[in-house]
This record gives structure tokens, sequence and C-alpha cells, in this order.
């Protein structure tokens, strides 16, 4: 067989995002060379958001195996693992970085219903829904035009669809102006027989399309995340979300779920129809034939092309039996959705796409799902020489510490999210114990005594300083937040938000974080469950913070006792569990106060850990402690400050520990957290810390309407809520 | 004794309210299609929040066209306890079943959380266990309860003690800080000329069991069944 | 404009299109139009006197009798597409062959 | 009309009124104009083919000179009023003194 290379121009692939070479593999594979929709199909399937073309062998350092995990990492929309009683838990988060950069509030709304879908497409009711997102400074007026609009987009559908929004994370730096980052993670809830899985199985078994009628929505959608500087190029892959459908979408699958109808349900995420159904095929090791002929569509004269990349929002694909076709519709129909039969499941591997009679593509699925990956070597970025010889001493002494904690409680990273989260329903489907606002939330489990808990949370500016530390901290906090409610931490999902990994520094931190993450994993036994990689977050040339997001599911065996982060009661001794480090490197303190994101980021000893983590839910379970938070942005003062505010009493603590006060108070060394209790109780939580090893420090007390902190800091806790409560409000009425 | 809650196509508090009727009150209760073209056999309905089809021009407009409401008029009308929350309160001020309308939040933003409500009216049978001027705490969730009317048609409704609940702070003063969404009078919730249709903004569904953080609402439910145990009005 | 070009395209067929626009009544408070009208204050469109903001619906009927549409189209407002309590609408029709 | 008698009403005050509409472009999904669409089917209205649904607004300008209102208000719906990406704008102004 023989080929030209002037079959295709260099342009023709720069449109479908394939490199040369990749071509010369296809038409090598193929034995021929593809036509225009083959080589469309072939672009977005190996796209870097299909394909996982530079992340997949990275991917595999990532501990996937653990005693809950039913489904676990890559196998199928969504990870499952078991959380007793007969259930399963789905979940996982998926970002919509690129299309949130140009249209806020659709961008980040379809990112919604594309992550909700990926839960209810495996039978699974969704009952809780988290974000992680970042912008750039809100003095800019573009940042808080995106961040108000990510923030509406996200309420606007979440709300719609009636999942509660319990959760998430917003932070605010320079590097991701041009490239804000949405994150959206979601969790579901299913009897674990009734699981379903994404595979057309069964030669002669129908495949129906069904939801929104096919538009020229956002072809090439999944190559254009894979580019630089979208804003650029693809402005037209926007599209309008339709929470409405999606709510229909999700009662009409659930519904189905229940029946025997069922072989298969997937849903229409990136590259649209062809990898719904590439997917399908090769998960269920056979082959689909699709008439593009019959694909209701919104436009005019739609060629197989567009067809078949098209990525309509609100459209899922069903695997049915034989015969069950017209049950399957009244289903749909009863709740207003349209159906359509648009082909069958056969026997010989192949996705073949006809239009009408003639046959538009043929290709072998496995070729279309086996990607190419590429390892490539990294290198270390030149500025971690200039960040890692930095000298916490070099910093000028503080004069006035009240100023520089209300300064802090002001800072957007820190303040009060609440301006945010009170736009999310996070109370419908009457499950939410404790919403967001706490070091994780909080939900009961019908019909059971258990409870769940969920976190989302990620640290750039430690990838940034520290890829290997930071990737190993964004794992150990999130299980730290679910300790601190009391409960053990079952399985993660991730978002791996990075740069340009051609670029030899960008592949660094993918590989350091990802090793990190790695290790923490192992040191906490929590799998890896689901996750999702999105590359390319770069502006002008300029990558974002590497930026790992962490989701974690935990479980509580009884929602008896619960813990919050707020002091409960005067008199109540306040102690430190952990050890206190005088280090202050890629502190919020540092950033905000002293203006550089500098030094190296805290250390991290998972030992220490994993037993500390062990203590806190310990003396949770046993009813000893009133509270408990951890110790993170913004460090001891600010963890202080935070459970005060919450619980509307002061503290007055001496600072523990030796070294620079600013250190000891603002530094972000890991694994501390901060307990109340009964005096009479210490003495029993003293003893728990111990066995383990885990220094437990008493440092002072609750009491009284002041914050007091050694002689450095004292001031009405009024100041230190109003600070903290207004921080972004007034952040965002900066008028520039 | 039977209660029916209607589901819409973006009904999403439909199961919540099933949930607290079956679990908690430990009353029978089924969903109604909103197809359905008759609703015999139920003692009282409820009209449940959500986004019934996606609120898309105005919250409730389309779904006060469901065929199910020709059928929750007539029993309104012949004084059926009709409840609507939220959604349900925009779906019966569309259709014409109590008076006013419910516009965007004055913040032009959903707002989620806790709020207080003070009772101003124990007129309507929904409001048989809570004392007047109580307060209460609730949660709301809502982007469009900023309600509405007519000068002449509030005064007339002060008059008759339909407006039942109010927001108000904690210690229950009616504050302007205290209004979650812009509505006049601090108006939360109201009822129609004979009580017997009800409606609020809040979530009573939301707090009543203790460990979602409260249970202030479980009195409208519980001065629902009490009425219908005292009085049956099955239509 | 969306839609514009596409009336009368589709040949042998009448069609009617109505633009409808809704708007609060002037005494009802426009919270959407205040916050516009800051919002451009601070873009530097200093003279901006007011804004008000209301719905506009392009909605085509298959017809083209026109007196039909007319009444078609005041059914559909008074019905579905303004809420008489807070709202009020008009509206403009153009028939094309 | 809402509005509409005002203008001129403010003597010796030069008043442009533009009228604006921001509709999704025609290629884009219209969500809300297809969940209306099915309610007039539903209500009988068999004749409506389709329907979409925009933004109208009427933003009131203090000045009578035409060009530099057409300017602004150009400026505006770039920069706030419309998002290019999805939705397209068109307006008209009504000038009086
Ligand atoms: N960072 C990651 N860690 C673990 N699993 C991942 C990661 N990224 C993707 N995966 C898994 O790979 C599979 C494909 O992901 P994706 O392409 O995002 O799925 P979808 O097509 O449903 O959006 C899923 O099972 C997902 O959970
Ligand atoms: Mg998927």
């Amino acid at each position: 067989m023989t080929r030209t290379d002037t079959a295709v121009s260099d342009a023709d692939l720069r449109e479908v995002s394939l490199t040369r070479s990749e071509y010369e593999r296809i038409c090598n594979q193929l034995g021929r060379a593809p036509n225009r929709v083959e080589l469309g199909m072939f672009g977005a399937m190996w796209s870097e958001h299909c394909g996982y073309k530079n992340s997949r062998p990275l991917l595999k350092l990532l501990p996937t195996d653990g005693k809950h995990v039913l489904i676990g990492a890559g196998e199928e929309n969504a990870g499952a693992v078991d959380i007793g009683h007969g259930l399963a838990v789905v979940f996982k988060v998926e970002s919509h970085n690129h299309p949130s950069a140009v249209e806020p509030f659709q961008g980040a709304a379809t990112g919604i219903g594309g992550i909700v879908r990926d839960i209810f497409t495996m039978g699974a009711r969704p009952i809780a829904l988290l974000n992680s997102l970042r912008f750039g400074n809100l003095d800019d007026a573009r940042n808080r035009y995106l961040f108000n609009g990510v923030v509406s987009g996200i309420s606007h559908y979440g709300n719609c669809v009636g999942i509660p929004d319990v959760g998430g994370e917003v932070n605010f730096a320079s590097c991701y102006a041009g490239n804000p980052l949405v994150n959206a993670m979601c969790v579901g809830i299913i009897p674990q027989e009734k699981l379903i899985r994404a595979r057309a199985r069964g030669t002669g078994n129908t495949l129906m399309l069904v939801g929104a009628a096919t538009g020229r929505d956002g072809i090439h959608g999944a190559s254009f995340a894979s580019l630089d500087d979208p804003e650029l190029s693809h402005r037209g892959v926007v599209q309008v979300g339709d929470p409405f459908m999606e709510k229909l979408l999700i009662e009409a699958c659930l519904e189905l779920g229940e029946t025997d109808y069922l072989v298969g349900l997937q849903d229409l995420g990136a590259a649209g129809l062809t990898s719904s159904s590439v997917e399908a095929a090769h998960k269920g090791e056979s082959g689909v034939d699709i008439d593009v002929s019959r694909v209701p569509c919104r436009e005019e004269a739609m060629t197989p092309y567009e067809i078949m990349l098209s990525e309509s929002q609100e459209r899922m694909l069903a695997i049915v039996r034989q015969g069950a076709e017209e049950d399957v519709a009244a289903i749909f129909s009863r709740w207003g959705l349209h159906s359509t039969v648009i082909g069958r499941v056969t026997s010989d591997g192949m996705v073949r796409v006809r239009n009408g009679t003639e046959v538009a593509a043929e290709i072998p699925a496995h070729l279309l799902a086996d990607a190419p990956t590429y390892v490539r070597n990294g290198t270390a970025p030149d500025y971690l020489q200039e960040t890692h010889a930095f000298q916490p001493e070099s910093l000028p002494e503080l004069q006035d510490y009240n100023k520089a904690l209300l300064a802090l409680l002001a800072s957007p990273n820190i303040a009060s999210k609440e301006c945010v989260f009170r736009q999310y329903d996070y109370s419908v489907q009457v499950n939410t114990v404790q919403g967001p606002g706490g070091d994780a939330a909080v939900l009961r489990v019908k019909g059971t005594p258990a409870g769940l808990a969920v976190t989302i949370d990620g640290n750039g500016q430690y990838c940034y300083l520290d890829p290997f530390g930071g990737g190993a901290i964004a794992v150990a906090e999130a299980a730290r937040n679910l300790a601190c409610v009391g409960a053990e931490p079952l399985a993660l999902t991730n978002c791996l938000n990075f740069g340009n990994p051609e670029k030899t520094d960008v592949y660094y931190q993918l590989q350091g974080v990802i090793r990190g993450m790695a290790a923490a994993c192992e040191a906490l036994s929590v799998p890896v469950v689901s996750g999702n990689v999105s590359l390319y977050n770069e502006t002008r040339g300029q990558p974002i913070y590497p930026t790992p997001m962490v989701g974690m599911l935990g479980k509580l065996e009884s929602l008896q006792p619960s813990t919050t982060l707020a002091f409960q009661r005067e008199g109540d001794i306040i102690a430190l569990l952990g050890p206190q480090t005088d280090h202050c490197g890629g502190s919020e303190y540092v950033a905000q106060i002293h203006g550089v994101v500098t030094g190296r980021a805290p250390s991290i000893d998972l030992d220490m850990e994993v037993r500390v983590q062990s203590v806190c839910r310990q003396i949770i379970r046993a009813g000893l402690i009133s509270s408990a938070h951890d110790c993170s942005q913004g460090g001891l003062a600010v963890a202080l400050a935070e459970s005060a505010i919450a619980g509307g009493v002061g503290f007055q603590v001496d600072i523990p520990g030796e070294g620079r006060v600013d250190s000891l108070l603002f530094g972000e060394g890991q694994s501390r957290i901060v307990v109340s209790l009964p005096e009479e109780n210490l003495a029993a939580v003293r003893a728990l810390a111990g066995d383990q090893g885990v220094p437990c420090t008493v440092i002072g007390s609750v009491q009284g309407d002041a914050v007091v902190l050694g002689d450095k800091v004292s001031m009405p806790l009024a100041s230190a809520q109003r600070a903290w409560q207004n921080g972004v409000a007034e952040a965002l009425a900066e008028t520039g | 004794m039977k209660l029916g809650i209607v589901q819409f196509p973006g009904s999403n508090c439909d199961h919540d309210c099933l949930h607290v009727v079956r679990s908690v009150l430990q009353v029978e209760a089924d969903l109604i299609w909103h197809e359905a073209t008759q609703v015999a056999g139920y003692d009282a309905l409820v009209l449940p929040g959500g986004f019934s089809y996606g609120d898309y021009l105005r919250s409730g407009s389309i779904a006060r066209f469901s065929p199910v409401m020709r059928a929750v008029t007539d029993f309104a009308e012949a004084g059926g306890l009709v409840l609507g929350i939220c959604n349900g309160f925009q779906i019966l001020t569309e259709a014409g079943l109590l008076p006013g309308a419910l516009l965007r939040n004055s913040a032009l933003e959903f707002r989620c959380g806790w709020v207080h409500l003070r009772v101003e009216s124990t007129a309507s049978p929904f409001m048989a266990s809570y004392g007047h001027g109580q307060v209460l705490r609730m949660p709301v969730a809502h982007g469009d309860g900023n309600y509405v009317a007519d000068p002449d048609v509030l005064s007339r409704m002060r008059d008759n003690g339909q407006v039942t609940l109010r927001y108000c702070d904690a210690e229950g003063n009616v504050t302007p800080t205290a209004n979650p969404n812009g509505s006049v009078d601090n108006i939360a919730g109201v009822c129609n000329e004979s009580g017997n249709v009800f409606a609020l903004m809040p979530h009573p569904e939301r707090c009543a069991e203790p460990e979602l953080g409260g249970v202030d609402g479980l009195g409208i439910w519980q001065a629902m069944v009490l009425a219908l145990t005292s009085a049956p009005l099955r239509v | 404009m969306a839609n514009g070009a596409q009336i009368g395209d589709e040949i042998g067929f009448a069609v009617t299109k109505a633009r409808i626009y809704v708007t609060y009544k002037p005494t009802v408070l426009d919270p959407q139009g205040n916050a516009i009208q800051t919002a451009l204050h601070h873009l530097g469109f200093a003279d901006v006197e007011s804004v008000r903001m209301g719905k506009y619906l392009e909605v085509e009927l298959h017809t083209d009798d026109t007196s039909r549409a007319q009444e078609e189209v005041e059914a559909m407002c008074q019905q579905l597409l303004a809420n008489p309590v807070i709202e009020s609408y008009r509206f403009d029709l153009e028939t094309a062959q």
C-alpha cells in the first residue's frame, strides 16, 4: 500500500490536531489513507482530551486498587466504590477550563452538565456536586467578569438539575488570568447490582440516541482543549447548556436503569458520537454500525463529518436489547424526550458510519481507541533554582501582627466564600448534614446510619514550588479534610490541570506531581478511581501553576457524633495535633504580605500525616472533641480564627514552637489539626495521640470575644469576622 | 389518608417531599404525574420546588398549563388543601390560585441559606401548629422569590390574614437585612382568602429532621395532617 | 440578525414573523436594568440615564393571514408570554411569502 | 408601552433612546425558545414554527448626538451587553429634544 504525503496538507492535519507522524501511523495501521471523516475521527480520538497521549504513561503510576474499589480508573465513565449496605458511590471530576475562558457562564454551566452525565450514565443518581475554581486576581475587571460568570453558570445549571452543590474551593493567582480553571466533581449513588456499563454488546442490539438534536456545536472541541490560547482560535465551540433537558435525561435514564432493556449507556461528551460509539464498541469488544442520516439535526445540511464530531450537549447513547426499542422510546417520550434508533451492534469490531446507503467511515474500533502515547523527558524548570535558594530570614520582621492577620483573613484566597456558595442550592435532596464552608461536606445516606464525606482540594502554588511535595500534599490535605469530620477516606478522583506537556519543564511538573500524588495515595491507602487531564492551560506561552485537584470520598459509619470546625463552648481546651514547624515557604502569608511566591513548599512527612489523621478520626468517633480544623492556607493563626468565627466565640492561645513568630503563626506546615475539647477529655486524647506518636500540644482555650495569640495578636473577634466575611465582596467591588 | 405530590418535568423537590411525608410523617403519599387529569383519592396536594420546564420563560409559567393544573384548581376551589413550596408557590401565582407574582431576587442572584420567619397569621390550617408571632428557622433556595402584588391587593391580603410568613431576624424583627430576596413587606408565604391554598418560598421539607439542622418545617406538615384527620376534605 | 435571513426562504411557505417585546410595567422595579446601568457607568458610559431590561421573542407562524396572526400572538402574550400582574407587551408582525 | 411615552418629556434635555435586541446566534441552541415553543404547541398554537428568545434593553442616553450615541451603544453591546462568542445584537436609536 503506497501513501502519498501530499494527500493531506499540513493545514488539514492542524485542523484535526494530528502530527504528520501520527498521520503516517494511521495510514500504516489502516493499510490505506483515511478519508476526511475518518481523519476527523482519529483527530478527536487521538487528542489529548480523549486519548491521553501525554498523560497515560504517567497516570499508570497512580495506585488504582483498593478493597473498596468496584470499578477502577479508566474502566468506565467514572469510578465506583463500595460504601457498604449494598450501595456503590460513583464519582469523578472533570475540567471545563477552555470554554469557560471565552464564555464563563455557559462554559461553566456545560461543564456541570458534562460531569453529571458521566455519573448517571452509570445508572447512579447524582447526589452531590463540588467545584474547584482558579482565576486571576480580582483587581482586574476581566477576572471579576470570569469569576462572576463561572459562579453563576454553575449555579444556573446545578440548581436547575436539582443536585446539591455541597463544596469546593476558589483561589486566585495571576497565572490563571488568561486561563481560569473550572473543575467540577459529581458524586452519585446506586445499588451495586444496578451499575450500568458503557458497553455495546450483543450483535444485533440497537443504538439509540436520545436528548438534544445535534448541531454544529463544538466541532473540534476535544482538539480545542489540546491547544494553548483557545481564546484566539476556536471561539465557535462554546455552547449553551440546557439544564432542563439534562434533568429530563437524568430521570428518564434512571427509570430505564430499572428495566432490563438496557445493555449499556454512554454519554456524549468530548468528540461526541465518535467517542461514545468507539468507546462503547471497544469496551464491549464488538463493533457498531451507525447511520448518521437518522441522527436528528438542529441545523440544515449537516455532513457525516459534522454529525460524528458535534459536541452538542445533553445527548446520550443507549445500547438497548433488540426488540425493546419501542418500550425504551416510550420511557423517553413520557419524559418529553426524543429518541431515535441510529444503528446497531455488530460483531466485526468495526466502527462503521453510514450516511444512508453510502459508507462514510469504516475503522477498527481498537485503532481509534488506542491513541499513541508519548513518554517525554522532563527537565527541572529554571525558576526552581531561584525559589529554592530563597531564605525566609530575608523577609522583614512584621511590625503589626494584627494587621497581617486581618489582611490574610480578608485575602480572597482565605476569606469566606459564602458569596459563592450561597448561590448554589446545597440542601436539595434532603441529605446535607454539613454543607459548604467546613473542611468537608457530610451527606447522610438515606436508609442507613452511614454518612458520606466529600471534599476537593488543590494547591497550585505548592506544586509550582515543589511538584512532588505539592502533589503529595494535595492528596494528604484532601484526606485530612475528611479526617476533620471523622470520615475514613475510601478513594479519590483527580483533575490534572497543567500547561503544555510538550515543554520539558511542564512535563517535569506533571511527572513530579503525579509521583507525589502516588506516594501519598500509597501512604494513606487511598486509590484513584477516576479523573481527568487538562493540559495546554497557557496564555501567551505562559503556563498556569501545575494544579492537580483532588476530590476525595470518605465514609462515616455513623453520623453521630458529628464534628465541625466551629468552636463549641467557652472553657474548652485548644490543642494542636501534629508537629509545629516554623516553615513559611510557599505560604499565603509570604505571597499576600510580602508579595512573592517563593521558597520551598512545606515538606510533608507522610507517615506522620497518616497517624495524625487516624488520631483525629479516633477522637471524633470517641466523642472526645468539640471541633476539628486543619491548618492550611494562612497557617495556625488563620485556622484558629476560622474556628472562632464559625463558633462565634473567641480564644486565647500561646504561640507554640520556636523560631520566627510570623512563620509560627502563618507558616503552612503540614499534618496539623486544631482541635477543641472539654478539659476532662484531655487525658484520653493525649493517650490516644501518644499511642500513635502524634504530638498533642495544648495551646490555649476557647474564651471571650477576642482573638488573642500570645503578645502578638489581639483583636475583637468581630473585627476578624468582618475582615473574613467581606473579603471577597470587597475585592469584587473594586473598580479598575 | 393520602397526600399527592405533583411531579412536573423539572420538579426537583418532589422526592424530598415524598420522603418527609412517608418516612417522617408516616403518611401515605404518591407522586402525581403532571399529565394526570384528575386527583381523586388524594386528601391534600403538594406542588413541590424545582425548576418546572426549566423556569425558562418565567418561573412556573409553563407548568401552570400542565393538564394536572385543571384538577388542582378544581380541588382547591372545592376547599382541598394545596401546599406550594418554592416553585410550587410560583406556579400557584401564575395559575392565579394565589395573588401576586414572584420576581427575580433583588440581588439578581440565586440565594441558598437559612432564614428566620415570623408567623404573621395562623388563620390558615397550615399554620395550626405554630403560635402567632412565633419565629421559625428554615432553608431557602431560590432565584425568583421576590414577591410583589398591587398595593390594593396587598392591603386586602393583610386584612384577611393572608400574609402568613415574613422574613425576620433571629429575634423576630422584620428588617430589610433579614429579607433574602427583596420581597415586598418581607413576605415569605401567603394563602388564599379561604386559607386552603398556602405557599411559601422556604423549604419546610428540608427542616423536618434533626440531622439536617432543624425541625421547624415539620409543623406545616403536621398541621396539614391534623387538618385532614379532624375534618376530612376529600373531594 | 438571528433568523432574519430565513424569512421567506422556505419557498411556498407563508411565514409571519412576530417580534414580541415583554417589559416590566413601569411601576415594577427593574433590578436587572439597574444593575446594568451601574455596570455601564463603571465602564465609563456616563451618558446613560436609564436602562430597562425586558424579553425579546421572535416567533414564526406558519400563516400569511396577518389578522389571524395578530389575534394568535395577542392570545399567546396574554396566556403565556407575559404575566399581566407585572409585565406589559407589544409586538409587530412581518409577513413574507 | 413602558417608558415609550417618556421620550422627550423631559423638556430641555436631549435624550437618545436605544432599543437593543440581543439574541443567540442562529446556530446556537436556544433552550428557552424551544421550551416556549413546546408550551405554545401544547396550548394549541399549532402554527408556531419556531421561537427564539432574547434580551431586550431600552437604554436612554443623555445626548442628542446620534452618531456619538451610535458609537457608544455599539461599544456597550460589545463590552457588556452581548458576548460575541454566542450572541449577536442589533439596535435602533431614536433622538428627541
Ligand atoms: N487523572 C486521572 N486519574 C485517574 N483516572 C483518570 C484520570 N484522567 C482520566 N482518567 C480516567 O480515564 C477514563 C476516561 O476519562 P475521560 O476521557 O475524561 O472520560 P469521559 O469520556 O467520560 O469524559 C475515565 O475512566 C477516567 O476516570
Ligand atoms: Mg463520559
